[in-house]
């Protein structure tokens, strides 16, 4: 088991579930976060002082699924939401030891 | 009053002589029909009690403008809570500009256009100069019987209320895509020439005035008004990034709803002066009857609302409800004097189903607005003239059809040209990146909601 | 006044006779004591006097419907404010249905149970017929003087106004569980038929007013009756999931206090047009003077809030200070023209006091309230109404007792057979799963604040 | 009236007779003047008409009051929106705090130290006595002419709502960092005691009235009041943490801009009370010409305000905006009566423009001021009054200048020392972890928006 | 070190909390996030069209534990959280190789 | 590749943030949580009645960076975010299988 970590651009997200959806991915998690990179953020202006708010909206998507997809979800995730431009965001793989349902209390493949 | 100001000021500024809005308006006939009451003609008692009758008048009308002002606000709370949290600074500002240029612009020239006194090209065209200023001597306004309704300060501060009313329209229709300089640009132009030289041709005694055509406190010369250049600017600025994906249309949610609920009831508070200040006196009869019919008529409005989009939608639509309110008081304004309490009903109800079907098409036929501002101050402005023709006997249905054709031709006209002119030269459209980002950012270097911890380092 | 359209009106339109509220109202007996005036009898003097005194009493109380319009937007604040976000829609489209519901059912059935005029029942029940219309030659309704106070439509939409606004009061008790049609069903009945049927007893002239009952602007007859049914409602609901586990209380915060607190302020403005223009005149002397009362008595209550709860929960509330204002309005509004200054920070202020221990007594005996409805206008409206009878010496405390008891007992056994009715057949409570996602997607399908960017896609 | 009411409260509370508050109020020459008119002198006509045209006059203040109660919510909108999420609750509960404080303090001994009638010592100070009440004979209060202008409530009322807007400005620029129970009790005292103490130099008719010292609504009366006290408390306080870092000035942004423009609007909205109250009477060409001024100042503020903060931040900065809009109306609030329609422009443009400035120093100095009222209640206030002395012939600049400066001595003095004299005492801060956990939490134990659903268990 | 995250609804927070705290676990970091999984979003209409929102809110827990307290934290999340629905949540144990406290430097097992 | 997770007060974010890019991290990753531990939360009243918000606002921040700077980048965080005060935080450090720059493919350490 493995999980994904990506963070993308938040107007990405739609794209990037229908290309999950399509490879069989069928779960996920999605939270809002603030990126801070080579994305430079906008320049703020407040009483005269320009000042740069370097932490850029992001969504983080966090997929945990077995070792054989790791790659096939890695190119989707590229396939749908790399636009080219800086800040396209990042994925890390993560090793997971257990995986579990809390519903069923399944284990392993049949929990995800 | 103090003189010397006035002189100072009729200095530097042009007389005006401003003219009753509405020709041969029955004033005070319920007064004179009250039971033993015979005003005693030119005799002194007649003299103190118009002295005292002059006042309320005007007070009445004072009240009235300050209830049309809070309609700006009702309009900034409504157009942010229904779009998107990334271009509320943006909408902010633009009402926040627009009252400003909507009151200047009207002091400086709008309110010689809209009522110039005399017209330049008959009945189409006059202009009474620039400024405002007036001799005390001439600065009460009569009706007429003679009693003073208002005075010229009056006049003019209540009418430059309405003036911006127009632009804001737009303003919601053309939200989270527009670049803030084209849009005040238009802004000032729209509101400055157009909107005030059309209305001269019925407020200000124009041509549409002499064939009798009827529009009690604006559904066409302020809504429908409003209304062809926000379907102008839809058309030419083209649909949000996202909202229409591989045939599919993607709704794009208000962020706001207690904001929008806010900025509903805030418009209807204001149309009590609206409508109730378009009587141009404090008539008891007249005022207390368009608060009912005005009233009736928003209540209606959502009730028309919300069953046709329960039906539709198997669910009640708060959005759809607000709508409803709104298109109820667009739809009561052009006859909310002339006709029934049970065709205020009607009207309403009616204006509240038109608005739920019309936000249904226009999306259907991907003309995005963002408010639904066009389904509610276009189609229910129409629908309100016209109806006035249906529903008052005293009004013909074609006069009727005829002033919202050309409305319609010469509003559309002017805002089309006048938005094509600014797309040619300055771009209508914020680039895709700032859209993304949202206009606060782009426009503003500000967010709405900067309490985000994370954002202040 | 345009005669036609009355007339077309009264075609389809019953007549109606209205009778000033309050018996022997001492009308513009201050007025008359104006040193060195008197007001000439008969003569032509004071033909064109009350001419014009007519137009500032009808614009006066014009005013005051605008004002009482505005506490409807209050109360969706508030309530709004007070409760959880993802009930937030439900809650604004309920009291946007309800202001439509109330002024529609009021012009069919309410005012004309309200004031029958004549009673079929004596001093208990009576119907003038459905509809509103009147004749222009009666559309003037004169104080105890002969002068003109406001016409027919004034009346009728300052009284219908207020018809809505017991239903508001039930809606923020029973929040954030109640299934919505089943409460729209039950404002429809308690709007149309029970508030209007039991004002009458004292509004509409019935058994309570020749009793000598005293109630002002309605800490009984408006608060009261809206409270009751807040109680039923609660009894027949139970409490919000979560709120009772295991012996412990749990707190359901309000999700926008800046919300709650704009609620409160807006309905203390409301509150001027409220008692002000029970007035039923622009009496200067009485007008002002209950504003003075009204202003004192709302300062009191929260000085009042605040000192209890800070002593007892060690931190000062902001929650029950917004209370503490709202209590001692609602205290305040049964007597707000008989008693005395000082009387009214003293009715204030205990009302400050009461709200604080209610609340706290209410949550203890299991009764969820979300608002803190019963409190505020049940628990002071019996105090303001009693008040009366301890404050004033023109007023009996047994009288004042005797109506309370009426009320509601009538109220709270209306009110719960109705609520029992529906939860019998439609069903009151939203389902356990609907409940805890929140009834803005359970009911409406619709989020307050659609900004979270994942919703998006 | 009724009389009982008014002996039961004459008995507990001592008489007041109130004078005028503007001496020489050329009081309703403008409808002396209308032509054709001839007021008929002591005869019957005038009579009658007198008695409309106190009702009338008498109405138009009761609404001016409940426009300046408008304010208050405003102030509470405007400062929670410019400030962080943290810290709404604490300024909600201010600000809800010192409406009561405000009226019932004012009840007490304000409005008899403000309007004392007889100086204990000449012109300096005097006090008319605890408490409110008077005889009904003589609770008509006439203008010059003899007709009556409002009654001694109204007066009252008026007046009181105006004491407790010196408190809120104060609370502004506080925010964030201030102990609550020390802000209470600073804003008691102010309100009490330095505030109606002052004021009765000018508007009680004393010595700086007598110089011919002239502020129509109270640029320095109501604003610089409030400025120099909020300057004192500034400059005591010191800067939020983390504002002024190592040489760096860090921003922190408002947490709700929405709430922040609701704010402005309903300050503006209540400015045509405040100014237009001010007049004391429905003069109708006094009253209609100052809400031209006043609208045409704050529009005109809003234009020079975005013009200057575009110019030096190249971006059309909101809150600049609103802030212009703020600084028109404070800059025209002493002159709105006296200066020309085009002065009005004048004066309210380079209000913007100050205000801009102002802000941007301020925060280069190192005064922390979060929602920018010292610059705009102070630095407008200053210009707005000595903007009389400039733009009105009949007034001498160098009065206008001493008046400015008498102020100024006495109440950033009184200030001073108070807030100096909490801080040696009770402590004026909270304590550095209170600050950066919030006020909110820390005072209140309450969080403004509660909804976090992690918050709940 | 181990690192359990578990995606649970949101109002099972609460009783989650006691159920850890009962068997001794004294620390737990918590965030908002949105699943996307079997369990069907709610369907909105907006303008006459219908449409599923199919992330759902769901809260995310973090707690990091001896390796030894794995199997009981497991056991004492589904005890309080489960309610035999769809959408009840998962729990993913992932490796941590060091823990800090930052206040004290400590490492390892008391750091936590 | 490590993956270094951090809990911390909220207001330390912006000094967290400097110490990092002192030492040449460019990229990072913030967001915000409750957190649940022996700092105790403050107590509030409502309707009389006390209770205890033991959720306390936190920011997380997350770097992914090569396993040679994760001391330096430790010592960074605890330098500058360190109070000495309860509630000062935690560091944990996570391995991560690969890394991929969505915008250009590239992965590992030129990937961060
Ligand atoms: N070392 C890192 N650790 C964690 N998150 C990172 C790291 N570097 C970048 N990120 C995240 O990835 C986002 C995009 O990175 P950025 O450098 O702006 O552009 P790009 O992905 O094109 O290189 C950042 O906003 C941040 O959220
Ligand atoms: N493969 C996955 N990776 C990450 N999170 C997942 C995954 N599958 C499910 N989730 C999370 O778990 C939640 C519950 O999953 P769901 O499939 O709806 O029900 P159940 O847990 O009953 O199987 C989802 O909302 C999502 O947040
Ligand atoms: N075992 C844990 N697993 C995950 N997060 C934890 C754990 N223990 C503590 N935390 C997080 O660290 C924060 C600080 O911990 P706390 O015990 O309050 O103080 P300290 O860091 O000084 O020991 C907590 O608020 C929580 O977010």
């Amino acid at each position: 088991m493995k999980k994904i970590e990506a963070i993308i651009k938040p107007f990405k997200l739609d794209e990037l579930k229908s290309a999950l959806h399509d490879i069989g991915v069928t779960g996920m998690t999605a939270s809002e976060v603030k990126g801070f990179g080579r994305q430079k953020g906008h320049t703020e202006v407040y009483r005269g002082a320009e000042y740069i708010v370097d932490f850029i909206p992001k969504v983080k998507i966090e997929i945990v699924i077995d070792e054989s997809m790791v790659d096939q979800v890695t190119d989707a995730i590229i396939g749908s939401v790399k636009t080219g431009k800086i800040g396209d965001g990042k994925i890390f793989v993560l090793p997971v030891e257990s995986v579990c349902r809390i519903r069923t209390g399944e284990t392993g493949q049949e929990a995800i | 009053m103090n003189m010397d100001v006035i002189n100072i000021s009729n200095k530097e500024l042009p007389m005006k002589k401003s003219i009753a809005r509405k020709a041969g308006l029955p004033f005070f006939t319920a007064l004179m029909a009250m039971p033993g009451v015979a005003l005693a003609g030119e005799g002194v008692a007649e003299v103190a009690g118009s002295a005292a009758m002059y006042v309320v008048n005007n007070t009445w009308m004072l009240v009235a403008t300050f209830l049309v002002f809070v309609m700006h606000l009702g309009f900034a709370a409504l157009e942010s809570g229904m779009t998107q949290a990334k271009n509320t600074v943006n909408i902010l500002f633009k009402n926040t500009a627009i009252i400003a240029i909507g009151l200047l612009t009207y002091a400086l020239v709008g309110f010689n256009l809209m009522y110039p006194g005399d017209f330049s090209i008959a009945g189409f065209f006059g202009f009474a100069g620039f400024g405002i200023g007036v001799d005390p001597g001439s600065m009460m306004i009569t009706g007429d019987d003679g009693v003073g309704i208002y005075t010229y300060w009056t006049d003019f501060i209540f009418q430059a209320m309405f003036a911006a009313t127009a632009a804001t329209i737009v303003s919601g229709a053309v939200a989270e895509r527009i670049k803030l300089h084209s849009f005040l640009i238009f802004s000032v132009i729209y509101v400055a020439f157009i909107y005030p030289w059309v209305g001269s041709w019925k407020w200000g005694g124009g041509w549409l005035d002499a064939k009798g055509f009827y529009d009690f406190a604006g559904s066409t010369l302020v809504h429908s008004v409003g209304g062809w250049a926000a379907l102008a600017g839809v058309i030419l600025l083209g649909p949000r990034l996202g909202k229409y994906v591989n045939s599919r249309i993607k709704p794009i949610m208000g962020h706001n709803m207690p904001l929008a609920t806010i900025g509903v009831f805030l418009l209807w508070l204001g149309w009590f002066g609206f409508n109730g200040g378009s009587v141009l006196s404090a008539d008891p009869g007249l005022v207390s009857f368009v608060f009912v019919t005005t009233s009736l008529a928003a209540a209606a409005g959502i009730v028309g609302a919300i069953m046709l989009s329960w039906i539709l939608q198997k669910k009640p639509d708060l959005a759809m409800a607000l709508n409803g309110a709104l298109a109820g008081l667009v739809g009561i304004t052009a006859g909310a004097d002339v006709v029934t309490v049970m065709s205020s009903i009607v009207i309403g109800f009616i204006a509240g189903l038109l608005v739920v079907a019309s936000v249904m098409i226009i999306d259907r036929i991907r003309l995005d607005d963002p408010v639904g501002a066009i389904s509610v101050h276009l189609v229910c402005g129409i629908w309100g003239t016209l109806a006035v023709g249906i529903f008052s006997a005293d009004h013909s249905f074609m006069v009727q059809l005829l002033g919202v054709g050309a409305y319609g031709v010469v509003c559309f006209a002017a805002a089309f040209a006048l938005f094509l002119a600014l797309k040619i030269t300055l771009g209508l459209r914020v680039d895709e990146e700032e859209e993304l980002k949202g206009l606060d950012v782009g426009e503003h270097g500000m967010e709405a909601y900067g309490g985000f911890v994370i954002n202040k380092s």
